[in-house]
């Protein structure tokens, strides 16, 4: 019970959040291999930056690992088929994120033939930092919390910027969401392997595993294991939302603050997900390129919650029927959590490398409430975990004030939602600074 | 077949639930104590007034947005405590007349034309108070007893013009002339009570109010404690000042307006022509308040300082 | 003369001597080179710089003005002819070279022709609509139909109708840019007022992709493009286009295209008629490409009005000018029939 | 170029010149009335807080200034003052007529205030400013036992009672003696 | 008919105080009651009929240079003649306006119309144009301030027209009254004349 | 004492806007932005005094002395007001370019200001001493800048409310300024003047 012992003495956090209802109904179920899909949609693009070029063509038969689209710039990530089989399609197709985007369609010859380049990397010490980011890049390897970014871009910071802290973020604070969670109970090895080999890469000293205080059984487990190792750290996080977004993280943790406009290594730091951490450390162990992924189906328009083990590719709605199918007609269909996920207007879309739950709401949980005029309450000013003033940037988005938009700092909202989840008056704050943020970046570009 | 289709909107899709309407409502119910003293101690016209003054706070903001052809949002509650807090800020005794114009003008001129609520910049209920004041100073300034329903004078002005000071107790459970809502501290600290737990009020702006009136009141030689129970300084800071519509969003912007507030509270009941200034202290605040929101804002997460 | 009269035209005179000298002194020895527009319109105004207009001064009005930050009739002090006069001096600049271009909207696909796929909820703007999902349309290139374009536009030129698209105004129409800039989709062109057909739809969908969200939409059945006389009709990314340059307003594409993805801003075409002037050369005749002149050489020829395409090539060509191209109202149409 | 600045300054010179003459001229023409206009309200005021007088003679003793009433045979039947106090809005002018020999006040006007209408600014009603009439110098003047206030303006009635004490004291010391 | 139209403007269509919003120091200051505010309507009246036609007069002689100090000398002038008349003949009057009897000198509105009309047209167009919006100015002042004066004193000119019942509204003759009830009525004449603006 | 206690009362209690509806015409028309709605202040109290100044000595030293201040008042203190609006604006202009276009513009603006020659008209009939005189220019410019402040604060908050579209523009800014008026009344007779 140590563990919890100092949890209670030293829980860190930030300033600002909000605590929306926790909603974790499936953080006892443990992980579940999903079925075999028949037929996977592999989106050439899974991640910030350049679409991939497709490697393979149509009719070509290719087994699980092997690479079927080549990046194609600095920012960017090779894809993998997730199944063996046969190409049927090279085409565009419906993509979680919103636009259509050019997709490589398998369908699957139901026997899993692993690619024959697919071998495991050997022990930790054998391999150099290059070898680790090298394999990170090969492996296509993005941020599995959402915002897939190439991970290997993130262990590569220019010369000048000294890394001296990675941090694992495991707070899962979206709610709903226990697919990290359960990975750090089931994976808690991979997890601490995973850090050891970032923590190589980037030849940093200061390793920290961040989970929030409402997972004690991950936040003991971890903790064992890290004692065994003299530089890493289980740090105990307050619950409050968005304490995984990665800014937050880190001043909750080191107590720097990320420049506005900048990014987390000016301030020494790397932030990596627990998903990513476990992926990296499958990569390394078994040669296995990110195929697959734990996700968290859960929400009260599903029969069934759980947490599944899933092939990347598979669409959501093979998904949603192997946790029981729909509780009725569903309102609303979201890839992530509930405060940063994407509504989608259809289940056919696949499962990509940064879904990290599908979050399923029956029509009176997806009602929406009817905007009232702003009262100048300033919930949204004392949430905004960025310090910025969401009502004001939002009457400013709405009367197309860019300009002052722009001086009002709109550009480092984060997007958290925290402003829209507490708005007593229900105005859509974060939609309306997300367009002035387009709008500004717009102008931007133009000049 | 509209209805099957899945429906999309940009994240959060949870919302707290917390609404306008319930934190309307909570200041209703952190009304209701100090109005219940209020018609306890003088009597049924009180409760006249109150009932006049709400109903009429309705019915204007409803006709007001049926002309505009606006939809109606009577039931939001915002009307009910305009019209409750004018009410009590009323002297007892006030012809029921007045109360209906002092209403109509805090809803219309203080309210609506602004746009409706949220977008008022002045206090509506003080709004309406200051018209009724400037219209008929007489009435509005004619103070009844609630030990004998006779003409009296309030604390403040028994202090300032004739030097009598009033005991502690009776200021504090409210036996003093006075307006409806502010002759009990005891009521309007259990209302505030309630509404700092439901988190409706900040705490900021209250405590920087009174304790400025209590610093400046100290230092220069008055009685601190009964320039703060005495006239209407505790309804006001927990009831006006903190109206979320016309007072600072910033944290900062708080502190100074509780501050600038309570140092013209202090100005007006010391060497102001007028024995009471909590109303006109909030009034003149709120005018300053968008300028308070524009130079305090707070510093963005990461902000680097220039020539740092 | 007494004491009072002296000493007040002593000091009034001094007074008048000296500001006069003063400002004689002040305007040669301060004098600036500005825009002879600023100057122009500084002359204009009233100069009593009484700030009604919301800027500091006559001069500041001015510069707004110049710069465009203010009406021409900001004053309000000046009334009507000044105002009248300001525009003079600034229309000196705005006489146009080359038509007046106009916004026109490239989608048809209002709410009764096209299928959403989702319920939008949210800020009611294209652009926050767009990137929530892509949007509820069931076409990816349509109109979204929340009017941010009528929202920006500066001239109230663009109204929302019933079906939810946006109509432009033509005659309030400056040709800013400001739709086309807004418009997520793209769906603004601008083009010279007299350009009359257009295709209303974006969609680089293949056909029957097109036909499941749409009714209105382009199905790259290309009838257009062997239909139309001048081909002036293209087609690229399974998508009819028109070639400007070529085009004549006959409408041919227009009455052939079997979706109504084509309209013609007009509902009826123009009319070639011959006037007396016409000497018989047959020349008209010869260019024609529906055969639509009637009528031998050294005669006044006749124009087969069911045959007129109204493509204006005959009036082009004629040597004497004596062929008009008119259209009829539909007023006309019914009275004459 | 150069003529042009010439005809600057002589034609604004010419007009100066013009609006000089016109306005030295109805100036001329005005001024004597404008005068005998003061004159007169004045010597209103002091006919009526000095019963009896028909007209006034101004005097001067130490700096303080006062006006001698007198009958219609030049005979001084009272003496008034000008008083003044700051009253709710702005300063509050007062004629003060004085019964010397009986000792007490025999009128008080007011001249001149900038109180809110309809409320100080009743203490031009008549009868506030009777009220004052056969108070003795040793009256108190204190708002609400001695002088009956106005409803909602104490402090105007208080600006005005203490005024005229004030006032009065300072003229008794300069011509207290003379009787 | 021109001459009719040059009038007729400034007595609605640009009415100087409802529609075009000028010269609003006098219309919010003098306006507590009625006779005040024909008093003062008259003299700017007087003021800016007399300088207009003079202006309109002398506008071919003077250098652009130095117009605005001319005509700046010439209403200053007319001024201070209708200063010292009200001051000779109607004292009491003159007592009430005070200091706003000076400041018509800077009253924009005549000002405005020198520059903008006087000096640009004829004698006779800069004379009715002046008289319209004299007039306009005087009307709107008087309306202004009778119904001030009702609501602030149930009277009219000093004669109390409403009864014995009626309890003024004393703010209507305080400044905060001024200010909105010119403010009521400009956005009144908005709603009614809404179609033809 | 005597000046400061003038100075807050031509602030606060007879504010030139709110009180004494000097200088509406600017403060209706130049308080749409804060930024420029101060700088008028800035630059108005900055005139204010100046000519405040000028116009006691003119009175004192020129038209008194002549017994001249009856009629040529108004005439010399407007064109004393004008020609020293026009001097200052030029030396701004040609010593400091930044200060020009922060104050500069404004200048021509406040020479038909009602409320600066209000300013030489009450010293004058006030018969304010020299300091006074200073202390309630200043006083009334820091008050004139107060109010249009205020007003520009508010006016750029209503941007987003739902204003009747009659009540847009002047009429609603006239009612915000009897608001605020009637908040000012909360000093009325703080200090008599």
């Amino acid at each position: 019970m140590k563990g919890s012992e100092t949890s209670q003495m030293n829980i860190k956090t930030f300033k600002g959040g909000v605590h929306p209802p926790h909603a974790k109904f499936t953080k006892d179920k443990p992980i579940e291999k999903a079925r075999l899909p028949e037929k996977v949609i592999i989106p050439l693009q899974q991640h910030i930056g350049a679409p991939c070029e497709p490697v393979v063509s149509v009719g070509d038969n290719i087994k699980v690992g092997q690479k079927i689209g080549e990046p194609k710039g600095f920012v960017s990530a090779p894809v993998h088929s997730s199944v063996s089989g046969k190409v049927v399609a090279i085409e565009t197709h419906p993509h979680p994120i919103g636009s259509d985007v050019l997709s490589v369609v398998i369908e699957s010859d139901g026997k899993d033939e692993v690619f024959e380049g697919v071998k495991p990397y050997g022990d930790l010490d054998s391999l150099t930092a290059d070898d680790i980011k090298n394999l990170i890049r090969e492996s296509g390897i993005v941020g599995m919390g959402g915002a897939t970014f190439p991970t290997q871009v993130k262990l590569s910071p220019p010369p000048d910027k000294k890394i001296d802290t990675v941090i694992i973020n495991g707070a899962e604070c979206e709610p709903y969401l226990t697919a990290d969670h359960r990975l750090m109970l089931e994976k808690p090895e991979n997890i601490i392997f995973g850090l050891k080999a970032i923590m190589k890469a980037l030849g940093v000293e200061n390793g920290y595993i961040g989970i929030e205080d409402n997972k004690p059984d991950a936040i003991e487990k971890l903790s064992k294991l890290a004692e065994q190792e003299n530089n890493i750290k289980v740090v105990v996080l307050r619950t409050k939302y968005p304490q995984g977004g990665e800014k937050q993280l880190i001043y909750a943790i080191t107590g720097r603050e990320v420049p506005s406009g900048g990014l987390p290594m000016e301030v020494g730091a790397v932030v990596q997900n627990v998903g990513t951490t476990n992926a990296i450390a499958t990569a390394i162990k078994t040669g296995m390129p990110l195929i697959e992924r734990v996700l968290t189906v859960t929400g009260s328009g599903v029969k069934q919650p759980k947490n599944m083990l899933v092939r990347i590719g598979t669409p959501f709605k093979e998904v949603i029927e192997q946790c029981g199918g729909f509780n009725g007609t569903p309102g609303k269909v979201i890839m992530g959590g509930p405060m940063m996920g994407l509504a989608q207007s259809s289940v056919e879309v696949p499962v990509i490398k940064g879904t990290s739950g599908i979050l399923v709401l029956t029509k009176q949980d997806a009602k929406m409430f009817e905007p009232r005029p702003c009262i100048k309450c300033a919930r949204c000013v004392d949430a905004c975990p960025a310090y910025l003033l969401p009502t004001r940037l939002a009457h400013f988005s709405e009367k197309a004030m860019w300009d002052e938009a722009e001086e009002y700092n709109a550009l480092d909202c984060i997007e958290c939602g925290s402003c829209s989840f507490v708005c007593p008056a229900k105005i859509p704050l974060v939609q309306r600074i997300r367009l002035a943020k387009s709008q500004i970046i717009a102008k931007r570009k133009k000049k | 077949m509209e209805n099957d289709k899945l429906v999309i909107t940009s994240s959060p899709h949870i919302f707290d639930d917390d609404s306008v309407e319930k934190i309307m409502y909570g200041v209703i119910i952190a009304l209701l104590p100090a109005s219940i003293m209020g018609v306890y101690y003088f009597g049924l016209h009180a409760l006249l007034l109150i009932v006049t003054c709400v109903i009429t706070a309705v019915l204007t903001e409803a006709l007001f947005q049926k002309a505009r052809n606006y939809p109606v949002t009577i039931k939001d509650g915002s009307a009910v405590i305009t019209g409750l807090l004018l009410a009590l800020n009323l002297p007892p005794g006030l012809p029921a007349w007045m109360a209906v114009v002092g209403t109509v003008v805090a809803i219309i001129l203080g309210k609506q034309i602004f746009g409706g609520l949220g977008h008022n910049p002045f206090n509506p209920a003080l709004v309406g108070r200051a018209f009724l004041v400037a219209s008929f100073p007489v009435a509005m300034t004619t103070w009844l007893s609630p030990v004998d329903a006779t003409t009296t004078a309030t604390p403040l002005g028994l202090m300032k013009l004739e030097g009598i000071p009033t005991d502690y107790w009776s200021l504090f459970i409210g036996k003093i002339g006075g307006t409806i809502g502010e002759t009990s501290a005891l009521a309007i600290l259990i209302g505030a009570g309630y509404l700092l737990y439901k988190g409706y009020i900040d705490w900021r702006i209250p405590l920087s109010y009174i304790g400025t009136v209590a610093v400046l009141t100290t230092v220069f030689g008055r009685d601190p404690i009964f320039h703060i129970f005495a006239g209407g300084l505790m309804l006001g800071a927990f009831f006006m000042a903190t109206d979320m519509v016309t007072t600072p969003i910033t944290k900062k912007g708080r502190w100074i307006f509780g501050i600038g507030a309570g140092i013209l509270v202090v100005v007006i009941r010391l060497w102001g022509g007028y024995p009471e200034g909590a109303s006109y202290s909030i009034l003149l605040m709120n005018g300053i308040t968008p300028l308070l929101n524009r130079y305090t804002r707070p510093r963005v997460f990461g902000e680097v300082k220039k020539n740092a | 003369m007494d004491k009072t009269m002296i000493v007040s035209l002593l000091s009034m005179g001094g007074m008048g001597a000296f500001f006069g000298l003063f400002l004689a002194y002040a305007s040669k020895k301060f004098a600036i080179e500005t825009d002879p527009r600023l100057d122009a319109i500084n002359e204009a105004l009233p100069g009593a710089n009484c700030g009604a207009c919301g800027f500091p001064g006559c001069s500041g009005l001015a510069e707004a003005i110049v710069s465009g930050n203010a009406p021409v009739d900001g004053c309000p002090v000046g009334g009507e002819e000044v105002a009248k006069k300001i525009a003079k001096i600034m229309g000196v600049e705005a006489g146009e070279a080359g038509e007046r271009k106009v916004a026109r909207l490239l989608c048809r696909g209002g709410k009764a022709e096209a299928v959403n796929r989702a319920e939008y909820k949210g800020v009611m703007d294209c652009r926050a609509a767009q990137a929530v999902n892509g949007g509820p349309k069931g076409c990816k290139y349509g109109c979204l139909g929340f009017g941010t374009c009528a929202e920006v536009c500066p001239f109230g030129a663009i109204t929302m109708n019933e079906n939810n698209l946006p109509v432009v105004d033509i005659d309030k129409c400056t040709g800013c840019g400001k739709c086309v800039e807004v418009c997520p989709r793209g769906l603004f062109i601008l083009t010279g007022v007299s350009r009359e057909v257009h295709v209303g739809c974006k969609s680089q969908e293949k056909g029957k992709d097109v036909k499941k969200v749409c009714s209105v939409g382009c199905i790259g059945c290309k009838i257009c493009v062997k239909a139309c006389p001048f081909g002036a009709m293209e087609f690229e990314n399974n998508l009819a286009k028109v070639n400007y340059e070529k085009c004549t307003n006959c409408m041919v594409c227009v009455e052939k295209c079997p979706t109504g993805a084509i309209y013609s801003a007009f509902p009826n075409r123009k009319k070639a008629h011959i006037t007396e002037d016409c000497v018989g050369c047959g020349a008209c005749k010869k260019v024609c490409p529906v055969d639509a002149i009637e009528g031998e050489i050294k005669k006044l020829h006749v124009v087969n009005v069911e045959k007129c395409i109204g493509c204006s090539k005959c009036a082009e060509r004629c040597p004497k000018d004596a062929i008009e191209m008119i259209r009829e109202t539909e007023a006309e149409k019914a009275a004459c029939c | 170029m150069r003529r042009e600045y010439i005809r600057m300054v002589v034609v604004l010179m010419i007009i100066s010149l013009f609006s000089g003459a016109v306005l030295a001229q109805t100036y001329k023409v005005t001024i004597p009335k404008i005068n005998e206009n003061a004159l007169r309200k004045q010597e209103a005021a002091i006919i009526k807080v000095i019963p009896g007088a028909k007209s006034f003679k101004e005097v001067s003793k130490d700096g303080v200034t006062a006006f001698e009433g007198l009958d219609e045979n030049g005979n001084k039947v009272g003496m008034a003052f000008i008083a003044k106090s700051g009253g709710f809005g702005g300063i509050i002018t007062m004629m003060v007529g004085v019964d010397m020999e009986e000792k007490k006040l025999a009128g008080m006007t007011v001249l001149s205030h900038l109180e809110t209408p309809g409320l100080g600014a009743r203490i031009q009603e008549d009868w506030f400013q009777e009220q004052f009439k056969g108070k003795s110098f040793d009256d108190g003047f204190v708002v609400k036992e001695d002088v009956d206030a106005i409803t909602g303006a104490t402090i105007s009635s208080t600006a005005v009672a203490k005024g005229v004490k004030d006032s009065l004291e300072k003229f008794l010391q300069v011509f207290g003696g003379e009787y | 008919m021109k001459i009719w139209k040059d009038f007729i403007k400034g007595l609605w269509e640009e009415n100087p105080t409802f529609r075009l919003l000028i010269g609003m120091c006098p219309v919010l200051a003098v306006t507590n009651a009625a006779i005040n505010g024909v008093a003062m309507g008259l003299a700017t009246l007087f003021v800016l009929v007399c300088s207009s036609t003079i202006i309109s007069l002398i506008k071919n002689l003077i250098p652009s240079k130095v117009r605005i100090p001319c005509y700046i000398v010439v209403i200053a002038t007319f001024v201070t003649i209708a200063d010292l008349v009200l001051a000779a003949y109607f004292p009491d009057i003159h007592a009430v306006l005070g200091l706003f009897v000076p400041l018509i000198v800077v009253n924009c509105l005549i000002l405005g119309r020198a520059e903008a009309f006087a000096s640009k047209n004829t004698v006779t167009r800069s004379f009715f144009d002046a008289l319209g919006m004299g007039l306009g100015f005087t009307w709107a002042l008087t309306f202004l301030s009778i119904i001030r004066e009702v609501l602030g004193m149930g009277s009219i000119f000093g004669f109390r027209v409403l009864g014995e019942w009626f309890t003024p509204f004393l703010i209507f003759v305080l400044p905060p009254g001024a200010f909105i009830t010119l403010g009521i009525i400009v956005g009144l004449m908005n709603t009614f004349t809404r179609k033809t603006a | 004492m005597e000046a400061l206690l003038l100075f807050i009362g031509s602030v606060l209690v007879n504010n030139f806007v709110l009180a004494r509806f000097l200088g509406i015409c600017p403060f209706l028309g130049v308080s749409k932005k804060v930024e420029t709605a101060f700088s008028m202040g800035i630059a108005t109290t900055f005139v204010m005094t100046l000519s405040g100044v000028a116009s006691w000595l003119i009175q004192n030293y020129i038209l008194v002395p002549f017994g001249a201040e009856r009629f040529l008042q108004y005439v010399a203190f407007i064109l004393v007001i004008a020609s020293l609006v026009q001097l200052v604006e030029m030396v701004i202009q040609k010593t400091s370019p930044a200060l020009y276009q922060a104050l500069g513009i404004f200048l021509p603006l406040i020479t038909t200001n009602c409320a600066i020659l209000g300013l030489a008209l009450l010293i004058a009939i006030k018969q304010y001493s020299f300091i006074e005189s200073i202390a309630f220019s200043f006083g009334a410019g820091a008050g004139f800048t107060l109010a249009i402040t205020m007003m520009a604060g508010i006016r750029e908050e209503l941007q987003f409310a739902d204003v009747p579209k009659p009540l847009q523009g002047a009429a609603i800014t006239l009612i915000i300024a009897g608001l605020m008026s009637m908040a000012f009344m909360g000093f009325s007779g703080l200090i008599p003047m």
